[in-house]
């Protein structure tokens, strides 16, 4: 049904409250359907790879839009790094004090023997931003053997909430959201690698799909993407 | 009242998951009594070759089950193409994958029930059958599948819960597609990804876990039915 | 009518080794507990498979591992009551009892439903599942399965073995015509020498899986030495007779046998219908004189051809009367007083009532 | 020894609802299939909860749904022979046997592994597993696992019907036994009638769910109408007596009957000991005289006493032989050519071989 | 050369499944055998909520029970505090927590199969057991338990591997800390999660079939050995 009445939407599962509104907003205005399917970028990315019937991709990191650019699944010409996030450290709501992410920051000795909840550090990508921060403040040495690695960014979020883990590592976007968690910190911005939401067509992209990228860059857009956190990056190229 | 209580994209994910799970308990049952029989009964070179690979999907993180489906029956795989061109049959982020994927990882399950109640059939009933005349395949509908229904009723049940619960491997495998390929649990999955989509993820799993039960008690009442004709007085 | 069995079977430390042919249409296979009855039947109905053998009803192999011959059991044609019952738990009874007529071809379909049923007594049951059946009313419900699958052999193994002497006194009389319609052969283990003497026409004895004796039953039922302890009550002659006239007034039916006439209790058979009468050994008093005054109504003149004796008080007598041979089982201590020895004329006395049912039957027709 | 038996229960349309009071040793539980034997058992057993009534057993109330009493099964101490065997597939025979004693306190344990393994012949068997016992082998190691439980009545539902004679020969006296030491009350199930005149000292006859007579054995056994065709053949008179001497020569025993003395095969039994035999109707021979040079060795002078004749040729002939009261089965038509009437003088004339182990028994002691 | 094949820290991983399944198994046949009884034979009020709340797990998707058992048996939460305080049972980010996720995930199948062997089970050696004097208790013990091996073996061998592969529960109530909770399939997961990943995932994937594979064996050998005693010539 998707496929034949309107364009196909593959997102990472983190844009999901701003997308959902700015895809009802696009079909009100164009009367075309837009079904977007949330799920981790690389299922996504592999996904296109095998075949999914998706016109528009918008990954949370670069190295799946990378990994589907080389595979030659997307327009390159459409890219754009679309959104930016934050990173910052977060505590349970009443606990802990405000620390300085400064270089040389003893984060272990703030976890109080407890555990650093981060997405997987390796895989997922707000944990490699994370891991990469910590290194760059030279705090990973002292911490990396106390790691929790959550499966997503949302599920270290919640050992924090939880009181399970006394600092945790999410964007800022999450953090923002939940009552039970305060921000203790944010990470200079260039102590990781750019957080950035890339989009881009795919290379079987209907011709709608063109039109709903370019309303990626709306006003409108930019409002809810901002709404909910993000800060906006780039009006993504809507011609070729 | 329950359509202010979800939205149509969350009814259809509903009708959806009805669907693929009667669509997946439907298309396993046959195949599924058939390899129990042949695990309980059968003595061939690759019979246990045959358990492990029917074990396979409860062993293997549904994750991975997914991404091997993906690659088998994929729209570029072999398989894939092969069923689309002759069959007509495509899967790939269809909601037909999705069926596919709940049953594979049912499968064991269904396989299992039916497995135990046949290695309890007293197979003197079924000599019994053969006396009076009746070929091995008759006495096997006659006599063995009616012992069984027990056994198949609690297969069916856990294969049918199970693709209520199936997530890994179904976004995986067809992505998350609303109306097309988004499941109940894919559905409340995307929720769980977003500040703020706990409520509606509770909502969605408190449906999913009415129907299962629902389906659940309906198994036992029938298999409870059965049971009380066999028993021996 | 042929069965011919010739196999070897081993069962842990048992071992079945039975060869034996039997023309009867009712083939009794009697032995005591253990003795391999069972698994000599499974293996006719191909649900046991002999290491090594032969076996062919009527001429039709259904085994012959030579020749590598296994016909698989749902091809045999078997009517099996199992020693077991074996009634299948989720069908009624009627379900249960029409279960073979599905596989038999409708030209074969002889067996009439409603007379099978009532017959058996079985009529109430049939909406009942056999869950909830006593004992006896299952045992009912497998003979009645078994034959209304119109067989191409009849298997019993102890099928009348918990019923009531009633029901089968009502049953005896059917077998009998299935046996004496001689369409389908009939093996049946039983442990009743009467049930033996009134349904055989032939009789294989099994003893530690081995078929010691094979013969005709009028002739194995005449060895003492086959039967057991306390059988020799139970040995006997068998006599063809043929009603000679009624007696309509005592209610009593005169046979005639070569040894002169017989005096039983009324038979509803037509005058001239052959009949085989079991004169037990233990039901024959001799005496030197023909008796006067005796409520004894059968008189039989003949003369000892035989004694023969054992351990214990008993003694067999054979006597021949008018070329009929009879068995009087006595105690020595009478057969001194009497000054008994082979040769000497003596009478035969038998009381009319011990022709009850269970040693009058009708002659079975022999092919 | 006492057992009370005052219920009502319905399953399906079948209703049991019996009321009787057997002060024997053992009862003996007849009727025909169907007529509510096992339920009955079940029920004194526990296995069935009656709707409503009373069970006691030695004064011991197992059930009264009045005061609210319902024994457990396991605390009933039944020892229950079924119908249908229900050994433990798991467990060797060994261990089947001996599943009871665990649950027996030390100090009750009676029976004998030994003796009971030997008695039951199934020594051989002692490591297999019941699934592959012959049919007569599973129900051997049923009644040896009931006894070695020590129970506190034992129940038998029809434990001998699949065994061959020689095997119930050897089984009965045990049974005797247990029946005379007198500490369990039995209840036994049986078809047969030989096998309840030798066995029982009281009698219920079921019918259709109800206990339509009971007794003792002596008494209940003397009515033919109780035991439908072929049954009158077996009814007879239990007389007691004792031994007189033995005739050592000759392998004879003879007894002391009120009527006169009776020789009978050979008894291993002192001088003086007490013994029941059950004259069967049909082996009586009526004479006018005493009558010369024939092989029966027992005559017994008597008077008529009675004459009952229903349908067909037989006529049952009370008679009085010094007070002892025999029965006696002849035709219409010998009673008729003898004259004979009430008051009239007669012989009754038994042969010695009529009394076998099947009719002759040690006299259960009653208390 | 399995050494040079893993490195230490999947080593660490498979040796650390093996711990958490056979935990699981151990921990849940018990009170899985039980509840099988309780459902197969129990007359109680609870009994259908309890079938309902048995198969739960089943139904839901696994990161949902996860996070239950977080909100449960959390450092915070009131059973997990009390549990830690009372008996010093801590499960928060540590392997027993891993246990208690697998142990919960694979009770449904467990329940499943007991039940199915339980209710197959002829009652009637039962009574015959009460007969003979043994309390209720002894019967279950000495003639139902051994008649329901084949299934207990079956249902252990179904949450064996089941906690070989579970991964959405035990990462989201335990996380993913190597040489504590880094199960394989968590193990496998993360290295799904980097493209070029895939080589070393298959290697582990392999790992851990080729363990529930060759325990799906064991149990089979066993079940065949203790249903061929149990057989009726
Ligand atoms: N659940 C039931 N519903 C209806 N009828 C039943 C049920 N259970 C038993 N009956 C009937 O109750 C009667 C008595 O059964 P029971 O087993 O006591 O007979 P029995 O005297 O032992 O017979 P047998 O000698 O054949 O063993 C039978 O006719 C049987 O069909
Ligand atoms: N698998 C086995 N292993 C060892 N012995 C066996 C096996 N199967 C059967 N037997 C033995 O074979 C013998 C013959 O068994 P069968 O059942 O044929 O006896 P039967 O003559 O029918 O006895 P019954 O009159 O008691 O039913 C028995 O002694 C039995 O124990
Ligand atoms: O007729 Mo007798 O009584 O055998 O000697
Ligand atoms: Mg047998
Ligand atoms: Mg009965």
């Amino acid at each position: 049904a998707a496929r034949s009445e309107g364009i196909v939407v593959f997102a990472a599962a983190s844009l999901r409250n701003a997308l959902d509104d700015i895809a009802a907003a696009w079909q009100r205005e164009s009367g075309t359907k837009a079904a977007v399917s949330y799920a981790g970028s690389n299922v996504l990315a592999r996904q296109i790879e095998a075949g999914a019937p998706a016109d528009v991709f918008l990954s949370a990191d670069l190295d799946w839009m990378d990994y589907a650019a080389s595979k030659g699944l997307i327009d390159p010409a459409s890219r754009t790094n679309l959104l930016g996030n934050a990173l910052v450290l977060i505590a349970p709501k009443d606990e802990g004090a405000d620390i300085a992410l400064v270089p040389g920051v003893d984060l272990a000795a703030a976890l109080k023997g407890g555990r650093l909840a981060m997405a997987g550090v390796e895989a997922v990508p707000a944990g490699r931003y994370g891991k990469a921060a910590l290194q760059r403040l030279g705090a990973w040495e002292g911490v990396k053997d106390r790691i929790a690695q959550a499966e997503n960014v949302r599920a270290a979020l919640l050992f924090v909430a939880r009181g399970e883990a006394p600092l945790g590592i999410v964007y800022r976007t999450d953090a923002a959201s939940d009552p039970s968690v305060r921000v203790v910190a944010t990470f200079p911005a260039d102590a990781h690698p750019p957080i950035l939401y890339p989009a881009a067509l795919t290379r079987t992209a209907r011709p709608e799909a063109r039109a709903f990228l370019a309303f990626l860059g709306s006003p409108q857009a930019r409002q809810a993407f901002e709404r909910h956190g993000f800060s906006f990056r780039g009006k993504p190229v809507s011609g070729s | 009242m329950l359509n202010a209580w979800l939205s149509p994209e969350e009814w259809s994910a509903v009708a959806l998951s009805l669907k693929v799970a009667a669509t997946a308990v439907a298309a396993s049952l046959v195949p599924g009594i058939a390899v129990a029989m042949l695990l309980a009964r059968g003595r061939f070179p690759g019979r246990r070759a045959l358990d492990a690979v029917v074990h396979l999907p409860l062993v293997l993180p549904p994750v991975a089950v997914g991404y091997l489906l993906l690659l088998t029956f994929g729209r570029r795989a072999p398989a894939g193409a092969f069923l689309a061109e002759h069959l007509g049959l495509v899967f790939s982020f269809r909601w037909t994958g999705a069926a596919l994927a709940c049953a594979v990882m049912g499968f064991p399950l269904l396989v299992r029930a039916v497995r135990l109640s046949i290695e309890s059939v007293d197979r003197r009933l079924e000599k019994a059958g053969e006396t009076l005349g009746a070929h091995p395949a008759w006495v096997f509908l006659l006599v063995t599948l009616p012992l069984i229904t027990p056994g198949i009723l609690a297969g069916a049940v856990l294969c049918f819960a199970k693709a209520m619960g199936e997530f890994g491997a179904t976004i995986t495998f067809v992505s998350n597609i609303p109306g097309e390929t988004q499941t109940l649990p894919t559905a409340i999955y995307a929720f769980t990804q977003v500040p703020g989509g706990e409520g509606r993820a509770l909502r969605l799993t408190l449906v999913s876990v009415a129907i299962s039960v629902a389906a659940l008690w309906a198994s036992e009442w029938l298999a409870r039915r059965v049971r009380r004709r066999l028993a021996a007085g | 009518m042929s069965l011919e069995v010739d196999i070897r079977h081993r069962l842990g430390a048992f071992v079945l080794d039975a060869h034996f042919r039997s023309e009867g249409r009712l083939t009794a296979l009697f032995g005591r507990s253990g003795a391999g009855k069972t698994t000599l039947v499974n293996a006719i109905g191909g649900l046991v498979r002999p290491e090594r053998g032969r076996i062919a009803v009527q001429g039709r192999v259904l085994l012959d591992t030579d020749k590598g011959i296994d016909v698989p059991v749902h091809r045999r044609r078997v009517g099996y009551v199992f020693q077991e019952g074996r009634l299948f738990p989720h069908l009624t009874v009627r379900q249960n009892l029409l279960f073979g007529r599905w596989f038999t071809p409708r030209r074969e379909r002889r067996a009439d439903f409603g007379r099978v049923v009532d017959l058996l007594g079985i009529g109430h049951l049939l909406g009942r599942r056999p869950g909830t059946l006593s004992g006896g009313e299952k045992q009912r419900v497998a003979i009645g399965r078994a034959l209304l699958a119109d067989p191409q052999i009849l298997l019993m193994d102890e099928p009348l073995a918990s019923l009531d002497d009633t029901r089968k006194a009502e049953i005896y009389p059917y077998i009998e015509r299935l046996r004496d319609e001689g369409r389908v052969p009939i093996v049946l283990v039983s442990h009743s020498v009467p049930e033996i003497a009134r349904l055989a026409t032939a009789v294989v004895v099994l003893a530690e899986g081995r078929a010691v004796a094979c013969g005709p039953a009028a002739e194995i039922l005449r060895h003492p030495e086959l039967f057991p302890e306390p059988g020799p009550a139970e040995a006997g002659a068998l006599v063809e007779t043929r009603v000679l006239r009624h007696e309509d007034s005592f209610d009593l039916t005169v046979l005639e046998t070569r040894s002169g006439p017989l005096t039983v209790p009324r038979l509803d058979l037509p005058v001239g219908a052959p009949l085989r009468v079991r004169i037990r050994a233990r039901d024959v008093i001799l005496a030197l004189e023909r008796p006067q005054g005796l409520s004894a109504l059968n008189v039989l003149p003949g003369r000892v051809e035989a004694m023969e004796g054992g351990e214990g008080p008993g003694l067999d007598v054979t006597l021949d009367c008018g070329g009929e041979r009879l068995l009087a089982r006595i105690t020595r201590k009478s057969a001194a007083h009497l000054g008994l020895a082979p040769g000497r004329e003596v009478h035969a006395i038998v009381k009319s009532v011990a022709f009850d049912s269970q040693v009058v039957t009708r002659t079975p027709r022999e092919d």
